[in-house]
């Protein structure tokens, strides 16, 4: 009774607020308390890859540029001014030079200069040791011949090919301008920054706190007086915390569409956002292996998967289907569904495509009574066991008996390195839609994160060519080809594209999420609490 | 107080023994009967269980118990019943495994300290210190991560920590036995001391190591439940009780209670079961603790 | 002078899972003040549930007292209601355990576990019952009384605490005493000295006694009258002369035989070729008694009869009973 | 008895080292370090960078000499930085103590006061009703698992108030701790508390039936007296030692409890760091519940030693 009482209070204060938002101007004060799903390995984002970390200490930073708060896709057309007041391309397009807000300084006091900027990039792109302990986006640089520092305040980058996407990198979340004077392993604990909020503390396994900063360069910035991130492993837990009130939002991309419809059947206020969060199961084919060495058996395997059947199980049918770029309409570089349809392995018909994959391996002397025995590796997380436990199911069907073989995280990478598999199912999450990012990231020759070791020169060209393209439309139908390939070529098959939901309280106002990534869009600057 | 109860049962072979037991302990009846329909049902899982436990179901994604799922369906839709039958499985594997590992080996430290004594009874004694400096859980949690997650190092995880409980009784026992004049009577006629340890020690031990074997079955099942909870039990794609609890616990304890209520109902039963058997057993065996 | 306690068809039996068993079976007998009156037999013949009977300190359930009365100074002990009998218990009628090792508590000191009991019966102040308590203690003959009473029991040997323990029970000056094999756990020279204690402290405070005890030498010792059971049954009674003298039943007979030079030292006479004779065969299991006579199957003069028909409990002699059928 | 505390106190420090070289060797067992880890969360495969780490953190090095390493700053008092935060351990650990040992004494003494009454009233009610019923609830207490008591707690929060006690923030009065930690103390406490009562009941059962409390009785002492006084102290003392090896298994159900209700003490932190391969954390945690469990054990020996006079003045 008393809960229906106080659904009723809290909806009508709720419609009140609705409508009293639109005639007051946003509202200075409050803590935004965030639910937060685990122990960030660190605070320094450039170390890391993770949204635990992303999320959290995105609102210590300025970047260079940033995709518009209120853009609703993050694409180029996106991308405005933050540190920098404005760029400018040369006329062959491999200059590009920043002019930077003056006046701007660091967190400790020190001021921000073209300097920083330089020694930001030149870790992150490999050419200086910053004595950082990883480098996970080294990769996203590669074509910085260099950077030079022409005045405080201003700064040019030297560029090998022409790259549009270049600016679409620089105003991801995980491309935050670093103070030069302040060392990495500093960073990592008590990050200093330009941004709207300062660091204050970092409890492993318990809570992330920032504070105001009163001096932040946009003025009457941020609204907030500090933002609580509390730790919560167990996702129900978090939920139910959320729901009580105690919590004004979650960790975003961290429910699943049922706990999201879950939640708001049982607050019907609050606000939610079920999204792409760019992260894609894919499947690890040790080709170097038998008998994954006959690409035969590859594509039998291949044509097992039913992803509709994973999308459902795994989401109630809310996941994405498609190749290694994330699917329309919320991705900008995904097949239409059309084209996928002409891709193998992509039919509608799965039992068409089954009864194929049986054909080949009869073929290849399997059946029934003799199936091909292996084992599925994967990371010891329910995330990947899950999608394991579902692939093992899936593969049944063309004659391939699989057992799972759960790896402890410490173990996972050392076996990949090793190719010490024979299938392995992997998760992983890609900062921002963009081809540049995804392709050179995980199927190019010598990257660290390409786990398979896939390595096609005549693709590594194609990768190299449509990232120097300027006219989109032309660029995307190489992209589309491209997938086509990798997905043909089994060099990562792609099973799903993962959504997750984001829900906060009505009284958080301000806040604007990007349908083709998770990782954007958390400065906070904007973000102002009614209550 | 002179003794006026009359003299002891009067057995007519094992059934009639057995039959006279069960009337004195109706529980331990109970019990014996949840481990009996506990041992069968991981035995004979693939017959008994209606469904293939591994076999997922997009249509029947978190199905409410009753119909064809009994007990209802996991997120991939799969039998949650048939998945608790074939979890017993992995129950009775820790269970027996790890009792038996821990028992056997720890009645074996447990005579050689009681019969060789000296430095080398000083040497696991003190080592047992160590042993029990150290909380059950956290033991099996640092070897478990240690070897790696996996049925077998899931059982030795929890073995290792009854050595030491088993063998500080046993030796206790063998200590107290050395004295006893039937024993003192036959190394008093020449026997040697090995011979006295097999033939008259050995024997009055298996009681008491029974008991505490028994009452260590329940605790092992909770151990494995704890660590599987833990994220460091045995993995996929065995259906362990505990991980089921534990994933479910995760999501599932508003939309899908059942998910979160039946593992715990048959680890608990189980244990129950166990304790209950160990009970009537110690009652039965071991006079001494008899309440 | 009538007799303190008086005791009459006393039945006790205990409801087993085996089925009733009657431990005690129509005791009947009587003592007078300043007297000491034995209970003789083999452990196993009821006389220890006939000494709890006596206390009802029979555990109940499974213990039952089913019929008879313990008059004490004319007051039926088994009539009165749990609390009137805890008054009893204590203060008029006080009871000596066979095991002075475990008979105390072993987290009290004896003062606290005299004090205790003297402050419940005589309503004494603390102080005083303490006073009380080391004058039991110095008259039981502990030396450092004082000191003593600080002590815990297990720092006392076994004589010391058996010593406590008449202290404790002589506290409140009860009219009688049932002493359960007070010497039984003892060495042989404390055992002695146990008995003179109990003699001399009889006399003094004009206690009557009832001694259990299965050691005839004992009963030759310090008993004036002696009631044997067998099976949870009087088999004879008579004063310790006549029985020593002449005993009847062939029970008595039998453990008279079975210890040499019994009652020597009083100048009686066994007859030499009753020494020595060992009785054949245990006591029979009281839920399973043989119809007739229950010592019937270890007596080499039983005849059929014997077997047959339980002998009556009668008088054969002056003052000398006995239920036997060859007597 | 100072020369048994002092051999006590001396066994206390062989048990503590022999306790230090098996956590520390153990570690040294399991796959993967802190650098695999580290590398795994960004995704990354780099043998050289990780190479890096390890020459960093000096793991690298000889055994023995890691091993002196670490004992010599335990020694001195410096435990050392955790490999995660980076931040000196003490600073980790401390704050996380007051948490656990506030749930360890609430969960202690919720067993105590439910298990030895209820223990005391079944034995004194033996083979009644009443007395099943209390040994079938004590048995259940025993047979299932913590964290599943907590969950179901937590469940019947849900449906009855439409939300869960949850620790989100440190509370700052006595009564908010207390309301803060009851629920996830009962949840761990109830093992505890059905073995004690367990316990009580059969040490019980075993002293009412002891020559002394029919002595007791002979004396005319009522009912009341002779449990209280003269049985149920003599009743407690297994108990008293049953509470120090119930005090280590309490922290193991401690460290699932903590899992469930979210609550940032020192158990739960110690299955990350096992996680995290974050060896300093874990040494040195081990250790500090080693010494715990040790001390207690130390006190519950003198304590029996106030309680029982015979071990009293036989020392």
């Amino acid at each position: 009774m008393s809960r229906m009482l106080r659904r009723l209070a809290v909806a009508s204060v709720c419609t009140l607020m609705l409508f009293a938002g639109i005639a007051h101007a946003q509202k200075q004060g409050g803590v935004l308390r965030i639910t937060h799903r685990d122990n960030p390995p660190s605070a320094s984002i450039h170390e890391e890859a993770t949204i635990s970390t992303d999320m959290p200490f995105m609102g210590v930073f300025n970047n260079l540029v940033v995709f518009a708060p209120d853009a609703k896709q993050n694409r180029l057309e996106a991308v405005v001014p933050e540190l920098a007041t404005s760029w400018k391309y040369s006329d062959d397009e491999r200059t590009l030079t920043f002019q930077l807000r003056d006046g701007v300084k660091w967190h400790d006091g020190k001021p921000f200069t073209a300097a920083d900027v330089k020694c930001t990039w030149d870790v992150v792109s490999g050419k200086v040791d910053g004595k950082m302990r990883k480098n996970p986006r080294k990769t996203w640089w590669f074509n910085i011949k260099d950077i030079a520092v022409d005045n405080p305040l201003q700064v040019t980058f030297h560029l090998n090919d022409p790259q549009p996407s270049f600016l679409v990198m620089l105003a991801g979340g995980f491309s935050p301008v670093y103070p030069c004077h302040v060392p990495a392993a500093q960073m990592r604990t008590h990050p200093i920054g330009t941004g709207p909020f300062k660091f204050v503390s970092f409890q492993q396994n318990e809570s992330i706190k920032l504070e105001r900063n009163t001096e932040y360069w946009k003025p009457g910035r941020p609204y907030l007086d500090g933002i609580e991130y509390t730790i919560i492993a167990n996702r129900s837990t978090a939920v139910l915390a959320l729901e009580s009130g105690k919590f004004d939002m979650n960790i975003t991309g961290e429910l699943t569409p049922e706990l999201v419809k879950d939640v708001q059947s049982h607050v019907p206020t609050m606000q939610c956002v079920v999204q792409p969060s760019n992260t894609q199961g894919n499947l690890l084919i040790n080709r170097d292996r038998p008998p994954f060495d006959d690409a035969k058996i590859r594509r039998a395997l291949g044509l097992s998967i039913d992803r509709k059947a994973f999308s459902d199980i795994l989401s109630r049918g809310v996941y994405n289907i498609g190749g290694a770029m994330l699917a329309p309409p919320e991705g900008i570089w995904g097949w239409t569904k059309e084209f996928m349809e002409t891709v193998p392995g992509y039919g509608a018909d799965v039992e068409k495509s089954r009864e194929e994959g049986r054909r080949i391996m009869k073929e290849l002397g399997y059946g029934p009574d003799k199936m091909l025995q292996l084992k599925v590796s994967t990371r010891n997380i329910p995330d990947y066991r899950d999608a394991a436990v579902l692939l093992i199911d899936h593969i049944k069907n063309v004659y391939i008996q699989g057992e799972l073989e759960p790896l402890d995280s410490s173990v996972w990478y050392a076996r990949l390195l090793k190719k010490d598999y024979a299938v392995g199912m992997n998760v992983q999450g890609t900062g921002v839609d963009d081809p540049d990012v995804m392709f050179f990231e995980n199927y190019t020759c010598n990257s660290e994160r390409n786990y398979t070791a896939y390595c096609n020169k005549d693709l590594e060209v194609l990768f190299r060519k449509q990232s120097q393209m300027k006219d989109f439309e032309a660029r995307k139908q190489l992209v589309w080809q491209i997938d086509r390939t990798l997905q043909e070529d089994g060099a990562r098959p792609v099973v799903f594209q993962s959504q997750g939901g984001t829900c906060w309280w009505p009284a958080v106002k301000g806040l604007h999420l990007a349908v083709n990534s998770i990782y954007n869009h958390w400065r906070f600057d904007d973000v102002w609490l009614e209550r | 107080m002179s003794t006026t109860t009359a003299t002891g049962p009067v057995t007519h072979g094992l059934m009639s023994t057995v039959w006279y037991n069960a009337r004195r302990y109706p529980l331990g009846v109970a019990g014996a009967i949840i481990m009996i329909v506990f041992v069968l049902s991981a035995i004979f899982a693939t017959w008994v269980a209606p469904l293939d436990p591994f076999s997922t179901n997009a249509k029947a994604s978190l199905a409410a118990p009753g119909g064809t799922y009994l007990m209802g369906a996991d997120m991939m839709g799969r039998d949650v019943f048939s998945r608790l039958i074939h979890g017993a499985r992995v129950s009775l594997a820790v269970a027996i495994g790890a009792t038996m590992i821990g028992s056997g080996v720890g009645a074996a430290v447990g005579l050689a300290c009681g019969y060789i004594g000296g430095w080398f009874d000083l040497l696991v004694q003190r080592v047992t210190e160590v042993f029990q400096a150290l909380p059950l859980l956290v033991m099996a949690l640092v070897i478990t991560a240690s070897l790696g997650p996996s049925l077998r190092n899931t059982i030795i995880a929890i073995a290792i920590p009854l050595i030491p409980i088993v063998s500080r009784v046993i030796r206790s026992n063998v200590l107290s036995l050395r004295e006893m004049p039937y024993v003192e009577a036959a190394k008093a006629t020449g026997m040697s001391e090995w011979r006295v340890a097999i033939i008259h020690v050995l024997p009055n031990t298996l009681a008491p190591l029974i008991v505490l074997a028994t009452a260590q079955l329940g605790s092992t099942i909770l151990t494995e439940a704890s660590l599987s909870f833990l994220g460091l039990g045995v993995p996929e794609p065995y259906p362990s009780w505990g991980r089921m609890l534990s994933e479910s616990a995760a999501e599932y304890v508003r939309t899908a209670p059942w998910l979160v209520i039946y593992p715990g109902l048959a680890i608990s039963l189980v244990v129950f079961g166990s304790n209950l058997l160990g009970d009537a057993l110690r009652d039965a065996l071991d006079p001494r603790q008899r309440d | 002078m009538a007799p303190v306690l008086e005791v009459s068809g006393l039945t006790t039996v205990f409801h087993t899972r085996r089925g009733l068993v009657q431990a005690v079976q129509d005791v009947s007998f009587s003592v007078e003040a300043g007297e000491t009156l034995a209970i003789v037999g083999e452990s196993g013949c009821g006389k220890t549930i006939t000494a709890l009977s006596l206390m009802r300190l029979i555990p109940q359930p499974p213990g039952e007292i089913v019929s008879g009365s313990v008059k004490l100074d004319g007051t039926d002990l088994l009539r009165l209601s749990e609390p009137e009998m805890r008054k009893m218990r204590g203060g008029k009628i006080a009871m000596i355990f066979q095991e002075p090792m475990t008979a105390l508590n072993p987290l009290m000191t004896i003062g606290k576990q005299i004090t205790e009991m003297v402050m419940l019966h005589d309503g004494l102040p603390k102080a005083a019952a303490r006073t009380r308590a080391v004058e039991m203690l110095y008259h039981v003959r502990i030396p450092e009384p004082e000191r003593r009473a600080k002590e815990y029991p297990h720092q006392m040997s076994g004589g010391m605490r058996q010593r406590a323990m008449i202290a404790m029970a002589l506290a409140c000056k009860p009219k009688v005493l049932v002493a359960d094999e007070p010497t039984t756990a003892l060495d042989v020279t404390i055992q002695a000295q146990i008995l003179d204690l109990i003699g001399d402290l009889q006399r003094e405070f004009g206690t009557a006694v009832v001694l259990i005890t299965h050691d005839l030498g004992v009963v030759a010792e310090t008993a004036q009258r002696v009631v044997v059971m067998y099976a949870g049954r009087k088999v004879e009674e008579a004063s310790v002369e006549d029985l020593f003298a002449n005993p009847l039943h062939p029970y008595p007979r039998g453990l008279l035989g079975s210890i040499p030079r019994v009652g020597s030292a009083r100048g009686l006479d066994v007859s030499p070729d009753e020494r020595l004779r060992e009785i054949s065969g245990m006591v029979p299991a009281l839920n399973d008694l043989p119809p007739g006579c229950a010592f019937a199957p270890r007596c080499t003069q039983a005849d059929d009869k014997c077997r047959s028909q339980i002998p009556p409990f009668e008088l054969k002699q002056p003052n000398h009973f006995a239920a036997c059928w060859q007597a | 008895m100072l020369s048994y505390l002092i051999r006590r106190l001396l066994l206390m420090v062989v048990t503590l080292f022999g306790v230090s070289v098996a956590i520390f060797l153990l570690l040294r067992i399991v796959p993967g370090n802190i650098a695999d880890i580290l590398f795994d969360s960004a995704g990354l495969i780099d043998p050289a960078e990780k190479q890096k780490i390890v020459a960093d953190l000096g793991l690298d090095l000889p055994l023995p000499l890691q091993y002196w390493q670490w004992l010599n700053g335990l020694l001195h008092g410096d435990l050392g930085f955790s490999y995660v935060s980076e931040k000196p351990v003490i600073d980790e650990i401390l704050p996380r103590i007051p948490i656990t040992a506030r749930l360890a004494a609430l969960a202690m003494i919720f067993a105590v006061c439910a298990g030895v009454p209820l223990g005391v009233i079944s034995a004194v009610r033996q083979n009644t009703k009443l007395d099943y019923a209390l040994r079938v609830l004590s048995l259940s207490g025993l047979s299932m698992p913590s964290f599943w008591l907590g969950l179901l707690i937590l469940m019947a929060c849900v449906r009855w108030f439409g939300t869960i006690p949850i620790y989100d923030r440190a509370p700052e009065t006595f009564w908010a701790w207390l309301a803060m930690l009851a629920i996830p103390a009962a949840s761990v406490g109830f093992r505890s508390s059905a073995l004690i009562m367990r316990l009580t009941r059969s040490s019980m059962l075993e002293v009412l039936r002891q020559d002394f409390v029919r002595t007791a009785k002979s004396k005319g002492l009522s009912d009341t007296a002779v449990t209280y006084d003269h049985a149920l102290r003599n009743a407690v003392l297994p108990v008293i030692t049953t509470i120090g090896v119930e005090t280590a298994f309490l922290f193991g159900g401690l460290i699932v409890t903590e899992t469930v209700f979210n609550i940032p003490g020192v158990a739960r932190f110690l299955v990350e760091a096992i996680r995290w391969r974050d060896y300093p954390m874990v040494q040195n945690l081990v250790m500090f519940i080693a010494v715990v469990v040790v001390s207690v054990n130390l006190i519950v020996d003198l304590l029996y030693m106030l309680v029982d006079p015979r071990i009293r003045y036989s020392e």
